[in-house]
């Protein structure tokens, strides 16, 4: 084994309008050939500034200091990144090491073919002829599992779906056969499923072409299926680093420790819902349900005459008095269109949806405002579901405001306080301007309007997706505890089976527009019937290197049998 | 030619010459146009049947061989036998009963047929006699009607009875009979005209076999042409900066001739201060205003200051150069020597009664009458204000609203120029100061209007002119209007270019047939 | 930068939020140095403007004083530093006084196009529908016409009988003011069409906010985030319109007011019979002024744009870390956007503003 | 556990659900355009229509200094502008649906005046764009490369001198140097007299001088065309090539901190290459939208370009009728600018179709 990049006290610092930044502070870090390391950490704990300082590709407001000693693949020659000129730079470039990035759609220039890409980078350094480097682009894309490759290479990069498009970003990294592969966050924009297929890539990467790889990501399933060692960053610091199954099995350091405890596991609901559900009266069942859906059909209409999209078809579900009803599946399923029609902010065009004794098949906003008050709704993205221009309080004193239980945000103020601290956001936070506070300290703050009226009903769209699994934990475990609390009836959409399976009664599944299968949190986790159900709960990496490893076993005979 | 680069240019040969014009062309038709960028085309091509020879103001036969008053409302013209037009159709009485018969049907809202109001039928009895059938007797102005406008004999075999005939159709057809013909026609941007050697009338045959017509937008443009050599002839119109620049050049001859064109102040007698129609309304007060603005009012400073002498000071109704003009406001008004006198002006206030400083609402058109209006009324502003026995108040309209707004009495004092229609004093009388006339002022003087009704049908020309000038002594007394400048043609050509002073005349036609290079 | 267009470096203190200073502060090196040329010079003309009275040797329609009349065309003396006109005015004057005029032009053409326009394209896009489909199609078809045209029909339409100093002026900023609104409206409506969709207004609606409520509280304060660069632009262009006006001969009477197209167009024939101070002052008072006022826009736009932004380097590990935990009990995260979190603001153009003419 | 934000960004291939068919949607979305066009330009007739009416009718813009106020009025009512504007208007619109455009004052068919003039106009248009696209790119490529450098400076404020200079003014100091003092160009005018004369005998003139020169066979008139084009194209491109100078530099440099930008760098693409190939093309697309645009613009600088120059084309003459009051013409005329500008748009749209691979109807 030889190291493929030796980091040695790095520190990074930014020019910012706010002054100096540091990002990272004296990180020290290596790679041997063959072995994945992965980089944890909380957001903007400094994996993405140190991995970009790897490849020199710090933007002119940075300044590093250290040393980033890279060699190349044979282990002939090696250079110090830091200190390296701009011009040597580029040759190291794709040859010693390649980068994957996040988001494949933005890392592939939209108006040239992917062929032509690839071909840049190869041509970039050697003097490949280019009917030889088409034969390699077109090897290299088959070899990275893209179908018909000799037809597929010319095509744009919007012809292909997500995960193919991050297959071809690998294909590229891969093509020069650099002795390192840096990849941030590679499957964060990606469904469950094609990120199992997308870390299968990766793996056959390290054993088959033998490349040393970053993996840089906050999920821990990701983690335990990839990783050989692991480092855990903290504010711009490694505060700890260890191979994977022993920082799984005992971690050290204290954020680690309050990392691992925070990340959700599928099977930890199961017993809360069925200590709710004993708790509930006997005619409960009897109670009119909330929300009621029977054939419900949503299509988004087509622009210029062409036909709409069918984004919810034929979809069942009710919600009773006091559920939490879970809807997951994958980006585009549908799940937030559902979420939005209930709120009345997307028309039903089919089927009938009854909301709070509204028939919102044909409704007009006047008729439906009244129920309003008795409904909330809790964004995804609690940055911007927040006028920046109000403070928190008079955000959270809107609904009061508007439902005429106060005449302004001053004559709130006392309610708007409670609430709060309902949430447990002190009092003094609302005078605070929405960009003033943390992703958690805004979600709670939309909980805390989504609750001002006590809604007898909650829509709550991916509420936590944008944060970061410690601050996630925390506004779950809140949520729940307000669901308790105030006893309103739940609509919970998430894309994570683990975060939904904590908090809901029952479970809904949802693919391309269909609901595919509904049950309690046992049932549909613990036994699940439709096909897709079963792929997308082996596809979920579970943050525990062992048990990781069985399952992977698992996903590969059920791929093979289907 | 106009390329500096030279190679195809300047093919300017003895036999071309190139005339370079901002005046721009309404239609070739006569019947369809009342204006001078239409008639300075049309006086190249077409025949008429009298005409002015170069340098008087007499007006004689041109195609006709005689013209005469044969009973006080017959005026019977003669042609001579075997005329033809260019193509080669007949020249006949048919054609000129034709003229006139169609630009009385068509009455064009942009033609001139309004100035044969006293036409009453035209008759052909044979092919070289016309008799014109008069409502008037013994219509002195009749005549000189057929000078202008309305007197272009066009080819009744091309030319329409009841509609205007477009322009590519009369070149095409070769629909012409006076000195030139036009050869192309790239309307308002290029003319090229040929002499035609069937002419047979007035003039002598033109002096060069082409003529190029070039049109422009800016006048600075054609300076800088004519003054590069670019162009041979620079005629109407240069600004003053620019005419004053090329009399010190010493490639070019600036040429000045009588200018027919006159700037006047009008009072409506209604609203001006004093007028009839104010509350403090007084006849006597109201004159004393218009002679005080009449005494204070330097014509030589606004024709030197904004014109840099290419307008003269006027004063009299009839400008210099035609018979009739007197100088009746010299004597009258002012230091009596054509300059101004506050002193006089204040004393004539006072002694009226009138409180200064007299409030006068000045009105003038930026777009109308050429680019120095603003300069001209801002000097004539601060003339009147600078003895402070007035405050103005100037104020400036847009062409359109302001025609409608003159004649809705809007405004009590404003600014007006004339381009006669024929060149005779009569036309800068009769319109003027009738009791129904064309300033629609309220300016009544019966007698006037009997005397101008009079000249119009005296036969004896020193009877008329006398009663010519005691028309304007008595207008000038009343102050209907206060003229104060008179325009000069000016052209400039270059070195190598005659003529320009033989056809720069009281006619105020440019005739190209005189022009000659080399 | 779609997610968090809110997110500011926290606690800001007044002075950086107050929009020209605080870019001033923003700024470095050679974007301080054109933003500084363009304030500079834009604070000038607004000086001029204000103090012409004071600074002007003579008054805009003295032609002359007690020595007699200038003379036109006089070229530059002691006397008239700047050569007189071929009315006879003063040059030095003019140009002093046409600064007064065009500041007026500027602040009623651009007062008038914001409110109309702001409020068409709110209401447009808010609402949709058909009203909103006419209104982008009349707005397309004046943007279709030429607007020196627009404007020269507009004087015309407007001018009846007017040539007073307001009068004018009125004339020249209405006709300015129509070629303008179709601008105004297609910024803010686009604005109001992206933030109609963005949660937190979806979220008013969720709470049963009226529409009245929504559009006033909601949106329209968001929408306006990019006008004081359109309003520098438009400045600028009002300046130029003016001009095309004047040079066109539907300006400001002379006696009226100072205006420097309208010089500049009666200097031109001088031009070219070698007299060259009637038209430089004018035409380079012209320059200046628009090239100061496009400098400060064009800053602006820089630095509201995080990608043209420039920043000074730091020395090597400057600064200390990201504190990322601010909250007492609370999360760890200093939010999750990012660079994103950092950048208050996106970027203009990708709103559709163009820089038009 | 992040999840994209963007709801097309993680969302499977639509294509098995929604029933779209390409080629069909790019005819439709053609026909569509195509007909957008129409509503544009009726309602800018209306409204030019109801706007000249108010101000005033060609008879008094013509005559009212010359005859007395019952006889102007008389020819008004001969003429039938007094009757009422809805009257009036319908007539037109009756007219433009039997395919007639109506006649000028003069007497000219419209659709003469617009073959003519609109030639002209063209070509002043065509060739400022030149000058546009070869000062404004290459330059704005030059300053996104030296971007906050002097030579980025320097550019930036010569892109904004083009802008803030008026034409007028930039036209005149360019005769003033070229023709009267060096003498190497023509004052004004599209061609001298002789190289017109020579045109004007063609049989079938197109009245687009460059074509019409060459067709003359005669390289001195082609030379004398192109000499005089000089000029005009440059005051008028200059203008717009500040506008390009500065987008081609907001866009290039936008695109430079895009991702993709970033991973051509992380596979060692030189700096150079990356500004040339991977910035430009996307870069191009917002400037080709922008084009639509300028075009607009061009049309209206085009008024003072074509005075200043003698150019004569249809914004001269635009002003001119317009000031002649000559609804017909006008009218005529701002119907052909829509559809010029809406055409243009969209063909630009079909450009950044093709050069974005994405857009596809
Ligand atoms: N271009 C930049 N200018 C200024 N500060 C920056 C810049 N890029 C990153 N930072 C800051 O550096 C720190 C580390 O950022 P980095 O992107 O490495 O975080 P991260 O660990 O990748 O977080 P995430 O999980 O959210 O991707 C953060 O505080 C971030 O705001
Ligand atoms: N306004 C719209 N117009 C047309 N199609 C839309 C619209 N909004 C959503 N869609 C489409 O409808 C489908 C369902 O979208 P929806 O937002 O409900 O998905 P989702 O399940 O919430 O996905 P994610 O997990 O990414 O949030 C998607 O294919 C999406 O592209
Ligand atoms: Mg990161
Ligand atoms: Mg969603
Ligand atoms: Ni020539």
């Amino acid at each position: 084994m030889s190291t493929v990049v030796d980091i040695k006290g790095l520190g990074i610092s930014f020019s910012t309008d706010a002054g100096a930044v540091k990002a990272v502070d004296g990180v020290s870090l290596s790679v041997e050939r063959g072995e994945v390391l992965a980089i944890v950490g909380e957001s903007g704990s400094g994996k993405t500034v140190t991995a970009k300082a790897i490849l020199g590709l710090l933007p002119e407001t940075a300044t590093a200091s250290g040393a980033v000693i890279l060699s190349n693949k044979a282990g002939t020659s090696t250079h110090d990144v830091v200190s390296i000129p701009k011009r040597e730079l580029r040759g190291l470039r794709g040859t010693d090491v390649a980068m994957i990035f996040q988001e494949p759609s933005t890392a592939l220039n939209p108006v040239y073919t992917v062929g032509w890409q690839i071909i840049e980078g190869l041509r970039a350094h050697t003097d490949i002829s280019k009917k030889d480097a088409r034969a390699k682009a077109i090897e290299i894309l088959g070899r990275v599992g893209i179908p018909d490759p000799e037809s597929r290479i010319d095509h744009y990069p919007h012809q292909f779906s997500g995960g193919q498009k991050q297959r071809v970003v690998i294909a590229m990294a891969l093509v020069l056969d650099p002795g390192l592969i840096v990849a941030d966050e590679p499957t964060t924009a990606l469904d469950v499923t094609v990120q199992a297929e997308i870390l299968d890539l990766l793996r056959r990467c390290r054993d088959e072409f033998g490349m040393g790889i970053v993996l840089i990501t906050h999920n821990m399933g990701v983690v335990a299926d990839l990783a050989d060692r692991v480092a855990v960053m903290y504010q711009g610091k490694v505060v700890e680093e260890a191979d994977a199954e022993t920082l799984f099995a005992s971690p050290q350091a204290e954020y680690t420790k309050a990392l691992l405890a925070a990340v959700p596991y599928v099977g930890t609901g199961t017993a809360s819902a069925v200590a709710r559900v004993e708790a509930r009266s006997a005619d409960w069942l009897e109670q009119p349900p909330v929300v009621e859906a029977s054939g419900l059909e949503i299509v988004y209409p087509g622009r210029f005459g062409r036909p709409g999209f069918r984004a919810v078809d034929g979809v069942d579900f009710v919600i009773r008095p006091g559920e939490v009803l879970g809807l997951v599946g994958e980006s585009g399923s549908g799940k937030t269109t559902i979420g939005r029609a209930i709120a009345g902010l997307t028309k039903v065009s089919g089927g009938s949806l009854r909301v709070l004794d509204h028939e919102m098949n044909g409704i007009r906003e006047r008729q439906f405002r009244p129920a309003r008050s008795r409904l909330g709704f809790v964004f995804q993205d609690p940055a911007s579901s927040f006028n920046p221009l109000l403070t928190i309080a008079e955000c959270v004193a809107e609904p009061l405001i508007i439902d005429r239980r106060a005449e302004n945000a001053a004559g709130a103020r006392q309610r708007v306080d409670e609430l709060l601290e309902a949430v447990q956001l002190p009092r003094a936070y609302g005078d605070r301007y929405p960009h003033e506070l943390s992703g958690g300290q805004r979600q709670r703050a939309s909980l805390a309007r989504a609750l001002a009226l006590e809604p007898e009903l909650l829509i709550a769209d991916e509420p936590t997706s944008a944060l970061d699994v410690s601050v996630q934990a925390r506004v779950l475990e809140l949520f729940a505890e307000l669901q308790r609390e105030f006893g309103f009836a739940c609509l919970f959409i998430s894309h994570d089976l683990a975060v939904v399976d904590i908090l809901a009664d029952r479970i809904a599944v949802m693919y391309r527009g269909q609901l595919v299968e509904e049950g309690t949190g046992a049932e549909v986790l613990g036994a699940p019937s439709d096909p897709y159900t079963q792929r997308l709960l082996a596809s979920l990496p579970v943050p525990d290197p062992v048990a990781q490893a069985e399952r992977r076993e698992e996903l590969r005979r059920l791929r093979e049998a289907g | 030619g106009c390329s500096a680069g030279g190679e195809t240019g300047d093919d300017a040969s003895g036999d071309s010459i190139t005339i370079g014009t901002t005046d721009k062309v309404t239609t070739l038709d006569p019947a369809g146009s009342y204006d001078n960028g239409s008639l300075a085309v049309q006086t190249q091509v077409f025949p008429y049947l009298l005409n002015t020879d170069y340098q008087s103001t007499d007006v004689v036969p041109d195609l006709a061989e005689s013209a005469e008053f044969t009973s006080p409302t017959e005026y019977t013209v003669k042609l001579p036998a075997g005329l033809k037009w260019a193509n080669g159709n007949e020249l006949t009485s048919s054609d000129v009963k034709f003229s006139f018969d169609r630009n009385i049907a068509i009455a064009d809202p942009n033609g001139a047929s309004s100035l044969l109001y006293n036409l009453d039928s035209v008759e052909a009895p044979d092919d070289t006699t016309v008799v014109f059938h008069l409502k008037a007797e013994n219509d002195q102005v009749f005549p000189l009607i057929l000078t202008s406008f309305p007197g272009a004999i066009v080819d009744d075999e091309v030319f329409a009875a009841d509609e205007l005939t477009p322009d590519a159709d009369i070149v095409e057809a070769n629909a012409f009979a006076g000195p030139y013909v036009i050869t192309s026609y790239d309307f308002n941007n290029l003319v090229s005209f040929k002499a035609n050697p069937d002419y047979k009338g007035l003039l002598p045959a033109a002096k060069t076999e082409t003529v190029n017509l070039k049109y422009y937008a800016e006048s600075s443009n054609l300076k800088l042409d004519v003054q590069e050599g670019n162009i041979d002839v620079a005629y109407r119109s240069l600004s003053a900066t620019d005419i004053e620049d090329l009399k010190g050049n010493d490639n070019v001859n600036v040429v000045e001739g009588p200018g027919g064109e006159i700037r006047y102040i009008v009072f409506n007698f209604d609203t001006q201060p004093y007028g009839a129609k104010t509350p403090e309304a007084d006849p006597a007060k109201a004159l004393a205003v218009r002679q005080a603005v009449a005494d204070l009012i330097d014509r030589q400073e606004l024709s030197d200051q904004v014109y840099k002498g290419t307008y003269t000071p006027l004063y009299s109704y009839v400008p210099a150069g035609l018979a009739g003009a007197i100088e009746p406001l010299q004597e009258l008004y002012g230091d009596g020597n054509g300059g101004p006198d506050a002193d006089k002006a204040a004393d004539r206030l006072a002694a009226a009664g009138v409180t200064t400083p007299v409030e006068l609402n000045l009105q003038y058109s930026n777009d109308h009458y050429g680019p120095s209006s603003a300069d001209e009324y801002a000097l004539i502003k601060d003339q009147l204000e600078s003895t402070g026995l007035f405050t103005v108040n100037l104020q400036t309209t847009e062409w359109v609203q302001y025609s409608e707004d003159r004649t809705a009495d809007v405004y009590p004092a404003y600014q007006l120029g004339w381009f006669p229609d024929y060149s005779d004093a009569d036309n800068y009388i009769t319109p003027f100061f009738l009791i129904e006339n064309f300033l629609s002022n309220h300016y009544v003087n019966q007698e006037v209007n009997d005397l101008i009704i009079e000249q119009a049908s005296t036969l004896d020309p020193a009877a008329r002119t006398a009663l010519i000038e005691e028309i304007q002594q008595k207008v000038a007394a009343d102050l209907s209007t206060v003229p104060y400048l008179q325009g000069a043609q000016v052209a400039v050509t270059g070195n190598d270019v005659t003529g320009a002073d033989d056809t720069l005349d009281a006619s105020f036609k440019f005739r190209y047939a005189a022009l000659a290079k080399g | 930068m779609t997610t968090d267009t809110a997110a500011r470096p926290p606690k800001r203190l007044l002075r950086d939020r107050l929009p020209v200073v605080h870019q001033l502060r923003q700024s470095v090196g050679l974007q301080r140095g054109m933003l500084v040329t363009g304030l500079v010079l834009t604070a000038l003309f607004v000086f001029i403007a204000i103090f012409a009275p004071l600074i002007a040797p003579y008054g805009f329609a003295q032609l002359r004083d007690l020595e007699g009349p200038f003379g036109s065309q006089q070229p530059p003396s002691s006397a008239h530093p700047f050569g007189t006109t071929v009315g006879g005015y003063d040059v030095l004057s003019r140009t002093i006084w046409g600064a007064q005029t065009a500041i007026l032009v500027i602040v009623v053409a651009v007062l008038l196009s914001i409110f109309a326009g702001v409020f068409l394209g709110l209401v447009s896009g808010y609402f949709g529908g058909w009203l909103d489909r006419v209104l982008v199609v009349i707005c397309d078809a004046i943007y279709a016409f030429p607007s020196l045209l627009l404007a020269i029909v507009m004087a015309i339409v407007i001018s009846g009988g007017q040539s007073s100093l307001w009068g004018g002026v009125l004339a020249a900023a209405i006709s300015i003011t129509v070629v303008f609104i179709p601008q105004y409206f297609r910024v803010i409506r686009a604005e109001t069409v992206r933030i109609k969709a963005e949660a937190f207004v979806e979220s008013a609606r969720v709470l049963g906010a009226s529409n009245g409520r929504i559009m006033f509280r909601h949106v329209l304060r968001n929408a306006t985030r990019t006008l004081p660069l359109i309003f520098t632009l438009n400045s600028s262009e009002a300046i130029l319109t003016l001009a095309g006006l004047g040079f066109l001969g539907f300006g400001i009477e002379p006696t009226a007011g100072a205006e420097w197209g309208y010089d500049l167009n009666k200097a031109l024939s001088d031009v070219s019979s070698g007299i060259w101070w009637t038209a430089l002052y004018p035409g380079l008072a012209i320059v200046l002024v628009v090239l100061g006022i496009t400098l400060v826009g064009e800053s602006l736009n820089d630095l509201a744009d995080p990608r043209l932004r420039g920043r000074r380097r730091v020395a090597q590990s400057a600064g200390v870390v990201a504190e990322t935990s601010v909250v007492p009990g609370g999360t760890l995260t200093a939010g999750p956007g990012g660079l994103a979190g950092l950048e208050d603001g996106e970027s203009f153009d990708e709103h559709g503003i163009e820089v038009r003419r | 556990m992040t999840s994209t934000t963007t709801p097309a960004a993680g969302a499977p291939p639509r294509s098995t659900r929604s029933t779209k068919t390409p080629g069909g949607g790019l005819g439709r979305y053609i026909l569509v355009r195509a007909l957008l066009i129409i509503p544009t330009i009726f309602i800018l007739v209306t409204l030019v229509f109801v706007l000249m009416r108010t101000t005033g009718d060609p008879i008094t813009a013509k005559l009212g200094g010359q005859v007395t106020a019952d006889e102007l009025q008389e020819r008004i009512h001969a003429a039938g502008y007094d009757r009422p504007v809805i009257v009036q208007y319908l007539e037109y619109l009756g007219g433009i649906f039997t395919g007639n455009f109506g006649t000028t004052l003069n007497n000219r068919p419209v659709t003469e005046v617009l073959l003519t003039y609109g030639t002209a106009t063209l070509e002043l248009v065509f060739y400022s764009l030149i000058v546009a696209f070869l000062i404004g790119i290459p330059f704005g490529l030059v300053a996104a490369y030296f971007r906050d450098k002097g030579q980025d400076a320097v550019l930036r404020v010569f892109a904004i001198l083009c802008y803030a200079t008026p034409v007028f003014f930039a036209g005149l100091l360019l005769k003033l140097v070229f023709a009267v003092w060096l003498k190497v160009l023509p004052v004004a005018g599209r061609a001298s007299t002789g190289a017109q004369i020579q045109m004007e005998l063609l049989p079938n003139e197109t009245g687009l001088y460059t074509i019409d020169a060459i067709m003359t066979g005669s390289p001195a008139v082609l030379g004398d065309v192109l000499a005089h084009a000089v000029l005009p194209s440059i005051a008028l491109g200059l203008l717009t090539a500040g506008v390009f100078l500065r987008l081609v530099r907001t866009n290039v440099i936008g695109t430079l901190s895009t991702d993709y930008v970033d991973a051509a760098r992380s596979r060692g693409v030189s700096e150079f290459r990356l500004v040339r190939k991977h910035a430009y093309r996307p870069a191009l697309i917002p400037i080709i939208t922008v084009i639509g645009l300028q075009i607009a613009l061009l049309l209206g600088g085009a008024v003072l370009t074509e005075t200043t120059f003698e150019w004569n084309g249809l914004g001269f003459q635009l002003s001119e009728y317009l000031q002649a009051r000559d609804f017909v013409a006008v009218q005529g005329i701002v119907a052909l600018l829509a559809v010029i500008v809406a055409l243009t748009n969209f063909v630009v749209d079909i450009i950044a179709a093709l050069i974005d691979p994405r857009v596809r109807y």
